[in-house]
């Protein structure tokens, strides 16, 4: 491993971009405001100057029709990386994400994959409300031939879209917007890193906190706090959400017989009760309490900084409900 | 009374039974009254926004005053609005009171939406104003909806529907032209093109840039005028209105108009250059209609102080009403995911 | 009661509508093809003589316009039913419906609410491959600010679309397609039923099965299986997705002790997910066994029979998961 | 080889860059022969489907074959072909091998798509088939992303795209229009407008009822052909070809026909009377083009029975495959949700 440098999330989407681009021209990039306005969120800054207007492509406002030409390049061997700036705007692009995108391959008997990558920008936290703040990665890590990856640390921002571009089926990354200015160290030559596994980014043998994407941070605060108290709370960061790493989750909490998931998306069939019905099908019997939700409230996000937050979940209260798991 | 015909403004209403604008001294001053008075809540708000009072999304009408201000005046109280993210002009325009707007900005529980919208939904039933609506073509179907309301209740009323051109990108707007105009429903379809999507020219969104001829190509009339002159956007849009009062169906305003500042608050503005942001602000709809005034001795200056000073006091009182607002209680997140009284998950 | 008459699940469907068009002068009906052609699925035949092309209004294919149409005519004073043939073609209406129906009275701080009903048609059994025939209805009941309702008696067919439109808020109603030819009798008046509350369709002391729409049948037929073997199974209902009738459910699994879910949709992140999760919340310590799940297979439905009958749950699928949580 | 002109063929290919069609007797025996295969193919579909051989949807193509075959003339291999639900013409048209497609049809694993697709469901990569697509407008994306690969990879490869008249109301006909203009991507736009969205009347489905008037507010070249003169629809495509392959980006073709049958297998067809549908047949376009090849004295007794014997053997061939064929095991069923190899959920 090389020397670390310091760098952010934002930097590090951008140079997995970046090299992609260097690396393989069957790579571009495409979606709203990509090129000349440099990317909603600053991501692609720059990137039209180097690799011009075919590569860095700046599509109309068509999400359903760009959306699909991604998934059309893709059919004609081409990997187009498709931005879609905000997860509720994929809803007008749904269609082909599900009826083609995820569908293609089985209804084509093994015929035509589609190797396509599809980045958006999920969650809440800078007080845009009910239409651009919601949490959708679990909603959609419901539909088959989909993969879905939410990076939460810099190595990840870093290393999933290549491996992701290696995919022959389409791959959704969520990139959580309060994680774009996330600064840290990162390996100067950090490269590709699995889609497949979760992690443990810390032990414990407490219980077992299970978490992704933005909520990873406040999850690991959490810890610390529950630390003071003698608390051991594991961390599992689930960096995927379909396919799900049961193993890994069903070990953790095998070890802790505890667990609580922490996911800022809506709690009624959400990537947390998903999580709670494996852990009662696979550890039903290694379970001392009953797995615990922390999400986010079930309200269109509101715009109102304390409203907002009130809606989503907080340091306090995942510490409140570890504590409750192990019945203190 | 007197009839004064402003440079720039159109040929005479195509439609006969369209009555003229009374463009009355009292008339026009009401028309620079009500632009200054968007322009000025506007800029109070950037500075707002820079003191942290407001936050969020904040996307500025500057430079596009005239296409709120001129359209709403062809409108009835029973008729319906439906604006976009970009907004302030036409609920302040529609009449929308300014500290239920500002307190909104604020995430009052006095605003507008009660804090749960801010600048981006602003939502007022007094006023029929249906939003703010931050997904970009969201409100068409909206608009064509409420106007088969109308329809199929027998009400004279029409329904106003804002967007960008880069709205006119979307399915929704293809499905939206289609229906309205299968269905003759009363909707006044105003684009303004103000020529950037965000940081998307033109040129880069359209393969056919004038937008009012893509309307067209669904069998609906449509024009194209000059955005910056409010007169001009006023008489088109009292035309459009009378032929949909008469049951002719939808009409179609493409208004060319330019944003003189940001997209929302922040952006690098790489996607054009100083110059040309220039040029077009010397077009300046409230720099060229107040000149305008004054070279025709319309707008005295005691006049202008008038109308400077009820604003200034307008936005002063919405600010004080804004910042002695309350917080709604967290305890009130859930309301109204479910009407009141209804079952709640 | 009146006296009881034959009928099937398809014209009760269209009484339904026949008589909120009577009743209510706001109600209309608008879809692709329920006019002229009288409902892809047969249920609106004749309603376009009785009524005319003003409340029976066929649309262009325009699910994203016309949704949004029924979004809007309910905010101008409106009781509109808006149909969308199959459920797969709501992924083009999704952005109006998630974006705009289930959000607007939150976002408005409650100034606008959406008296809106849509129907859909949903479900496997008919061959029409990975385009027509998916189960979405729990995927949609993720969604705050919609209910979620899936009618799978003659009564209910009849029932609900009634108090859907007395109901202040966006409802969905979802019909399984081998539902439609379903017959029975029904009293000939029938009328309303509540949309909140599931309902116990047989009692049963041993197990609880919960389920709902198409899959109601073969759960009954399950029960009776089991009831041979001597296991005395109930069989719960759900009747509406969303809000969910967790008492119901709990008051259920605390008698049985066990509970399968069988639900025809995908199991990640499904109906199935959401109620284990909510069995583990509320009823953890009553539990002798992990909850079941009897799901459809996670694959775009095929089109070959044998294929699509081994995708969906089967009777002998449940009776084995019920054996399985009473370790027989 | 001779040029003949039949009745009701275009004028001459507008562009002077466009081969003339060289339509030799031979070549006009194979147009013929091609209609007559797909028409008797979908007869023994409709049979097989009595005796449930084939289930689920099947939307017959009766009265358009001029259409698929006219339009796959004017292709190359290398082209890429996108189709809808109603698409065994195409496929057929295209050299899918009919054992393949019966198969599908079957639900059998040796079917082009094995078993998983169905009618609606075809594909075959050898031919550079890409479906079979169900969801009304869902193949325009798909077609110009088809394009857009080879625009980006240099390859002179165009992409022809069927659809109905039906999917020009859909948003992604819109969306997908403009962005193949503003792109200038190969694609062919074939509009197979047969009057009818299921049993919805083109004028209730499009304010503007010439669907290449709407193609053309695009700004692309549009034309509108008779869709039941497999000639002038060869014509025309080859025309449209020509001017993609030189880079002048997509064309757009509306071929005027008629589906002859219900929309699917079973259809009270209420929405049209028997004499319509009569007067269509007479204008049948295998009627029409094989009366005037035999009026024109260049089909022979002998050429037709040599034709149907061809046919009526490689329809008994393709069902004997499909009869002899496996079903893919219920242990296959997961396979293809996601690539092999590559992990599974
Ligand atoms: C469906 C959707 N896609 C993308 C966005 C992000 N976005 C917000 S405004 C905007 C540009 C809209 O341009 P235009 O319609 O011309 O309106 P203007 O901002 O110029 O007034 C974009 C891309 C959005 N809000 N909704
Ligand atoms: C998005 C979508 N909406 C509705 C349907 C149901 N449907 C199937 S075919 C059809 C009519 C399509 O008409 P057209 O495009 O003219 O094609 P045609 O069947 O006439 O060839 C409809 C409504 C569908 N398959 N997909
Ligand atoms: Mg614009
Ligand atoms: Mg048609």
């Amino acid at each position: 491993m090389s020397q670390p440098v310091e760098t952010t999330y934002r930097e590090c989407v951008k140079q997995a971009i970046r090299e992609a681009m260097i690396r393989d021209q069957r790579v571009f990039l495409m979606g709203e405001d990509v090129g000349h306005y440099g990317g909603c969120y600053a991501v692609s800054k720059g990137l039209l100057a180097e690799f011009g207007e075919e590569r860095i492509r700046d599509t109309p406002l068509s999400e359903n029709a760009f959306t699909g030409i991604g998934i059309g390049a893709a059919l004609g061997g081409l990997r187009p990386i498709v931005e879609i700036m905000t997860v509720n705007f994929s809803f007008l692009a749904l269609d082909q994400i599900i009826n083609n995108a995820a569908t293609l391959l089985h209804m084509s008997g093994g015929a035509f994959n589609v190797p396509l990558v599809i980045r958006m920008a999920t969650g809440a936290g800078r007080q845009l409300a009910a239409q651009h703040s919601h949490s959708m990665e679990g909603w959609y890590a419901h539909i088959p031939g989909l993969k879905v990856l939410t990076p939460a640390t810099l190595e990840d921002a870093r290393g999933m879209l290549w491996t992701a571009l290696e995919d022959p089926d389409p791959v959704l990354i969520f990139e959580h917007v309060m994680l774009y200015n996330r600064s840290g160290t990162l390996a100067a030559d950090a490269g590709p890193v699995d889609i497949a596994k979760a992690a443990v980014r810390r032990e414990g043998s407490d219980v077992s906190l299970l978490t992704y994407g933005g909520a990873l941070y406040k999850t690991l605060e959490a810890a610390d706090k529950l630390a003071e108290e003698g608390i051991a709370a594991e961390v599992v960061d689930l960096r995927v959400l379909r396919p799900l790493d049961t193993a890994t989750i069903v070990a953790s909490v095998a070890r802790t017989r505890r667990a609580v998931v922490i996911d800022e998306g809506w709690r009624s069939g959400g990537v947390s009760a998903e999580i709670a019905a494996r852990i009662m099908e696979q550890a039903f019997w290694e379970l001392d309490a009953p797995v615990e939700r922390v999400c986010g409230l079930e309200v269109p996000i509101p715009y109102a900084a304390h409203l907002e937050q009130a809606a989503l979940p907080q340091v306090e209260g995942i510490v409140a409900a570890a504590r409750r798991s192990l019945g203190r | 009374m007197t009839d004064i015909a402003p440079p720039g403004s159109p040929a005479p209403a195509e439609d006969p039974r369209a009555p003229r604008p009374h463009l009355s001294r009292g008339h026009l001053l009401e028309l620079l009254h009500q632009m200054l008075r968007i322009r000025r809540f506007e800029d109070r708000c950037a500075e707002l926004y820079s003191y942290e009072k407001i936050r969020g999304f904040l996307h500025l009408y500057d430079g596009e005053e005239a296409v709120a201000v001129g359209a709403m005046r062809a409108l009835a109280p029973e008729d319906a609005v439906v604006a976009t993210y970009r907004e302030h002009g036409h609920a302040l325009a529609r009449g929308v009171p300014m500290p239920a707007v500002m307190a909104e900005m604020y995430g009052k529980r006095e605003g507008c939406s009660r804090g749960r919208g801010g600048s981006m939904h602003l939502f007022d039933r007094a006023h029929r104003f249906y939003g703010g609506n931050a997904i970009v073509g969201g409100g068409l179907p909206l608009a064509a909806g409420l106007a088969l309301a109308h329809k199929m209740r027998g009400e004279p009323a029409l329904v106003a529907c804002f967007f960008g051109e880069g709205a006119s990108a979307e399915g929704t707007f293809h499905e939206s032209l289609n229906l309205a105009a299968l269905w003759k429903l009363p909707v006044l379809f105003v684009c303004e093109n103000n020529r950037y999507a965000m940081g998307t020219a033109l040129r880069y969104e359209e393969s056919e840039p004038q937008i009012a001829r893509k309307a067209a190509s669904y069998n609906l009339t449509a024009v194209t005028v000059d955005g910056m002159d409010v007169v001009a956007v006023e008489a088109a849009a009292r035309d459009a209105a009378t032929a949909i009062r008469h049951g002719d169906g939808p009409r179609f305003i493409e208004a060319e108009t330019y944003r003189f500042r940001a997209h929302s608050m922040f952006d690098a503005q790489l996607y054009r250059d100083k110059e040309e942001v220039e040029s077009w602000r010397a077009k300046g709809p409230i720099r060229r209609f107040r000149t305008w005034l004054e070279e025709s001795g319309l707008l005295h200056p005691q006049d202008l102080a008038g109308i400077e000073a009820a604003i200034e006091a307008e936005i002063e009182e919405a600010v004080r009403f804004a910042e002695a607002g309350g917080w709604e209680p967290v305890g009130e997140l859930e309301r109204f995911v479910y009407s009141e009284g209804a079952a709640a998950s």
